[in-house]
């Protein structure tokens, strides 16, 4: 995840491998799902890699990412491991939230993730503040704040836009228009064009297909070493869509869109296919190479998934333990019997 | 008549009927129309009354809470649908600053009857921001009523009296019973605010439970009959209007509680409920009023912890004995 | 109140007379806090009043505002009476609002002037919800929403102007800049020009002079009607100035303004004093029909204040009545003690 | 040695202190510069520290409370200036869906060491959106700690043990007292959590006070001793951590307890101190104890009712001189 050279086989294919690892981790969680062996729900990034790796592939480890309840594409892109991740998603104690989060709220503080979150459009205000203290202690890294089409409904984000443009701060707001917020496509919940809403606060913003993990890393890039400079904040759009439904228990969705259309997607736009398609073309990569990636993705990814349903819980005494910082239990402490 | 239904069937058919009564009611909310909310509660309103009525909006809580107060002040009644009771907080404002306070500061000349549709309850493994129960934050405002049905029954009979009231309500469903079948009688009918009802009757002790914690007390008390000790279980339904008398009139006879509500304990449902029976029943309690909630952390994701977080069946019965033979011990 | 033909000698005195009707009404009100007669404090609309005046003379007694904190002028232009309005600023039980709501509060039922607000923006919702009422029932009435350029930094403005385009609702939202929230310049705390925030929703936006009443309700008219056709929503940016202090207590103002700023509001840019010059010019009215207006306007003030001094306060008994619709009195009904 | 200064220039001192302390120690909200809020409590601190540390916002109070959790995450110890404590309402959700529950969620991971400033108080004539007392709110999130200081020296020693927590901490200044004076100590102090106060000690009865009431308190304790009645009167200081040991050990010794805060008296503080009391101390209650909070109406602008809203001296002795006698009554 360093930003060197893009003319670079080697960054080619970090970045298609990345891209593999996100598609085949979001199988492994459906198929988690599927056999009944994951609590609750989760949000499936398949069909978005390229915006995810495109963008993080621009900043180092000490850039700054917020995510979403969709978080598991930025979190693989932005650096974690699999195995801590798929410990979380099943609540164990190696997870990267120690099984407390889950996957809605998956953090990697080590890498700069800040965190998915499970309120839509919660992020901006923390992405924001995480951009005010690079400003405040000039070390020149840049926060990426990562949403949805449907978050841009939220009124935080144009309350924190605006102290944005105001302050210079070094952020990106990465608005993944997926064309769809759960169940309702985009043109019905946003009037007007997204990026407009941007630009009026002054803030420089792009739109562009988010499908092509050259073009949105290129962008990344450019944008990223403008804002270390101070030339921030921006905006961008990334046209993109997401291969499965809202969650995975949304199967049957063609009230909401066409298989059509889908197939569509998966077919023509596909962010993986179509480059390792251009790889081969370029002769970076050839085809048994490819496979080769996925095939060694898969099986790490299958590790992970088997070490993760065999590792434990975490122990029941830590169900009060986090709650304060400095506090080992909260209950006694919030009686006053424990400072 | 009465047949089996769902919560969700309850509700829906509350909301159906009410609509048809009235006119100037409407739905609005995040993906009501066509997906129904994904609870699925809402499926078949907006076929029958179209999008005029049923609203699908942008993802934009404190927005449309907003203008359902508006719209409410104007002359319609909105019934505003919040996905998850967790969202509460970003319609705060406008639900307590505004539609809680525009009667009073008008002076009577203006009002807002809006109902605010939402839902409480842990173990669906959603984490810490979709699964809490905050009821105790809105009956702290005074200028909102608030109902927490805790069966399909009470969950159709307090809707339908939300409706009609010409306040702000807001209505707390279990997302965890949506799909659990329960008597509905055919016919017409409305549960009225601030009559409690006793779901059980009992000598020994006083359960008092709210929402999804009836069901829970309900199994604490079979097992603390298993064990010759004989529960009340009360449901306030409303806790504003909080029907103290039944409570203390039950008390009178039991003189021992457990209050049982799945908000956090701390300056939670359960401080006022058991504050009141200690004040009212002073001189009849024979043992300190027990209360139990959602333990005091952040909802824990994982199965193992957040399973720890929620009163049970038997630790309710744990407690309600152990007062029952304290008082004993103490007597003798 | 009606809109009839502008080209009207009766019109322009009306609006004349309005305006010296809010001048005269803050200057009493700023008398009362000075004597320490007025309980709390007060915000002046003093300055803006071709604002208030130019717009709601475009409005019918069914159509809607919604006001600020600074809402005097509002209430006074959309048709209250002065003794009704001193009731309510010295909490008598004849005012608008029984006492309850102050200042900060008042409201106007039967003018359609669904009340001031206290939270900076949080009319927003309110005046959309109104206008979707509107829309839902079909009776061309058109719901203005008065706000200040400090209130654009909220959120929950732009959360409702996304709706109001998507569902085009009879709605003008009526930002009056008057180039300061509290103690600081719009510059600072606003990014970019706030018309094309507006834009960025695809409303149509206009920017222009708020001095000048008979501008503000040319523009008004036209969009009222082109409102009341299905035609908005809109916004308008009104360019004006208060006066006198945030409040009737911010005496020392230099640190954030100029003297020489305000002497040349004052003299150049008063609303009044430049309707009255026109009205002069074009012999509409003469200076003794000019005095005599402020006059008149002067006395029945006085009156008003005499009466309201004199009024009684609200009877004990009703600090519980008025909670809720149907509930004579809170507190035993809050206990479960009467229904 | 000791010197009396103003609540308000207490709060500024302590914020100054710990500002040069620490340079991650940062100020943001509304007209915190120049103008130092409008009660000017804040006067001096640009200054001295420049617009980098103290940060004039636009009117956003969500978007600069999220932005201070963003800032706190990433190495920063923001203030946050919140105007009024009405418009807590606004940053509930940044408030507890974010920084109550980040650390617990990122399993002990990230933290978000952060103070947000605001107040409390009616009877300013200031209307129902600018009066509220809502402790009670914040109280009943875990993940928060909330302080509520009620002379000069706690509003100094409190806050500045807020500045040096790891944790979200909510205080609540007390507007009407901004202006009085008291006597605090020249030197470096601060006051921890969770260790109340026995501001006043008694044997008849214990005042629980909070805030703005701990004066009215000590001025009812005044009262009852003309009548020969001694009121123990003690601050918790803290809601959350409640030092419930010196309350309970209080009430050991005097058996009959009035609690009073100045929220809303249904579901608030009083509830949770109330049944503490009622529970932990019941074989030592000769009376009920008994709850004072503002009247739980939206709070009205007129004087004539406003006044009415707030707990008094008189009513507080009458209360406690009531139980004191009732006890009386009642044990022969
Ligand atoms: C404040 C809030 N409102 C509603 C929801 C329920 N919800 C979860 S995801 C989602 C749709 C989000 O759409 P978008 O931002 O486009 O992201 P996508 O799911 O398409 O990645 C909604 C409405 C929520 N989690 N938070
Ligand atoms: C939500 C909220 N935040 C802060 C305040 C305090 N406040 C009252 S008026 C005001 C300035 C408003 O500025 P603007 O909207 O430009 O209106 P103006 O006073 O200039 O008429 C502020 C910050 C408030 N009342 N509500
Ligand atoms: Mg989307
Ligand atoms: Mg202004």
């Amino acid at each position: 995840m360093n930003s060197g050279r893009k003319n670079n086989a080697e960054q080619y294919l970090r970045m298609y491998r990345q891209m593999v690892r996100i598609r085949v981790f979001e199988d492994q969680a459906n198929q988690l799902y599927l056999s009944a062996k994951m609590p609750g729900l989760t949000h499936m990034y398949s069909g978005q890699e390229a915006v995810a790796v495109g963008i993080c592939e621009a900043l180092t480890n000490e850039d700054r990412i917020t995510s979403t309840h969709r978080g598991h594409g930025h979190c693989v892109a932005k650096g974690a491991e699999f195995k801590a991740m798929f410990c979380e998603l099943l609540g164990k104690e190696e997870g990267y939230c120690r099984g407390k989060g889950g996957s809605m709220h998956i953090a990697d503080q080590n890498h700069g993730n800040l965190g998915a979150n499970a309120i839509v459009g919660g992020s901006t205000g923390i992405a924001t503040g995480a951009a005010l203290t690079s400003k405040l202690l000039g070390k020149g890294n840049v926060t990426v704040c990562f949403f949805g089409d449907g978050a841009t409904a939220q009124g935080l984000w144009y309350e924190v836009m605006n102290m944005a443009a105001l302050w210079k701060l070094p952020i990106i707001y990465a608005c993944e228009n997926n064309g769809y917020s759960e169940y309702t496509a985009t043109a019905e919940i946003a009037a007007g064009a997204i990026t407009a809403r941007a630009e009026a606060f002054g803030i420089e913003a792009h739109r562009i297909d988010g499908q092509d993990v050259l073009k949105v890393n290129e962008l990344a890039e450019n944008l990223v070493s403008r804002a270390r400079k101070g030339e921030g904040p921006f905006f961008v759009e990334l046209e993109t869509y997401r291969f499965s439904g809202h969650h995975v228990g949304d199967i049957n969705r063609e009230y909401y869109r066409s298989k059509d259309e889908e197939a569509n997607w998966r077919l023509n736009r596909d962010p993986i296919k179509n480059f390792g398609d251009w790889l081969e073309s370029q002769s970076i990569a050839d085809a048994d190479e490819l496979v080769a990636i996925g095939n060694e993705v898969k099986a790490s990814a299958e590790a992970a998934v088997a070490y993760a349903l065999d590792a434990k819980f975490p122990d029941s005494s830590e169900v009060d333990m986090h709650v304060y910082v400095g506090v080992d239990h909260a209950l006694p402490y919030i009686d006053g019997s424990s400072k | 008549m009465t047949r089996e239904i769902t919560h969700s069937q309850a509700v829906n058919e509350a909301i159906a009927e009410e609509m048809r009564r009235d006119e100037r009611v409407i739905l609005i909310g995040e993906d009501v129309a066509e997906a129904g909310t994904p609870f699925k509660v809402l499926s078949g309103l907006v076929e029958e009354f179209g999008t005029d009525r049923v609203i699908d909006t942008p993802i934009a809580e404190p927005g449309f809470m907003g203008m359902a107060i508006g719209a409410a002040m104007t002359g319609m009644r909105p019934i505003v649908d919040l996905m998850f009771g967790d969202f509460l907080f970003l319609v705060m404002d406008q639900l307590c600053n505004q539609a809680a306070k525009t009667h009073y500061m008008s002076g009577g000349k203006l009002k807002v009857p809006l109902v605010l549709r939402t839902n409480l309850g842990a173990t669906r493994r959603s984490g810490a921001q979709h699964s809490q129960s905050l009821q105790a934050l809105v009956a702290h405002i005074p200028g909102l009523k608030v109902a927490l049905p805790s069966s399909a029954h009470d969950a159709k009979g307090l809707l339908k009296s939300a409706i009609r009231d010409d306040n702000p309500v807001v209505i707390f469903e279990d997302k965890l019973s949506y799909q659990d079948k329960a008597p509905v009688p055919e016919g017409e009918y409305i549960v009225p605010f601030g009559e409690a009802n006793v779901v059980r009757e009992g000598n020994d002790v006083t359960l008092v439970a709210t929402s999804s914690m009836v069901q829970v007390c309900c199994e604490a008390a079979s097992l603390l009959e298993a064990n010759d000790i004989s529960a009340e279980v009360i449901d306030p339904r409303t806790l504003v209007p909080l029907d103290e008398r039944t409570i203390i009139e039950s008390l009178k006879k039991t003189s021992r509680a457990v209050v049982v509500d799945e908000g956090h304990r701390n300056f939670g449902v359960t401080a006022e409920i058991a504050s009141r029976i200690s004040e009212k029943a002073f001189y009849h309690l024979d043992a300190p009023v027990v209360r139990m909630g959602a333990m005091d952390v952040p909802v824990p994701f994982s199965p193992a912890l957040e399973d720890l977080t929620v009163p049970t069946p038997q630790a309710i019965a744990a407690n309600a004995g152990r007062i029952f033979r304290g008082d004993l011990l103490h007597a003798i």
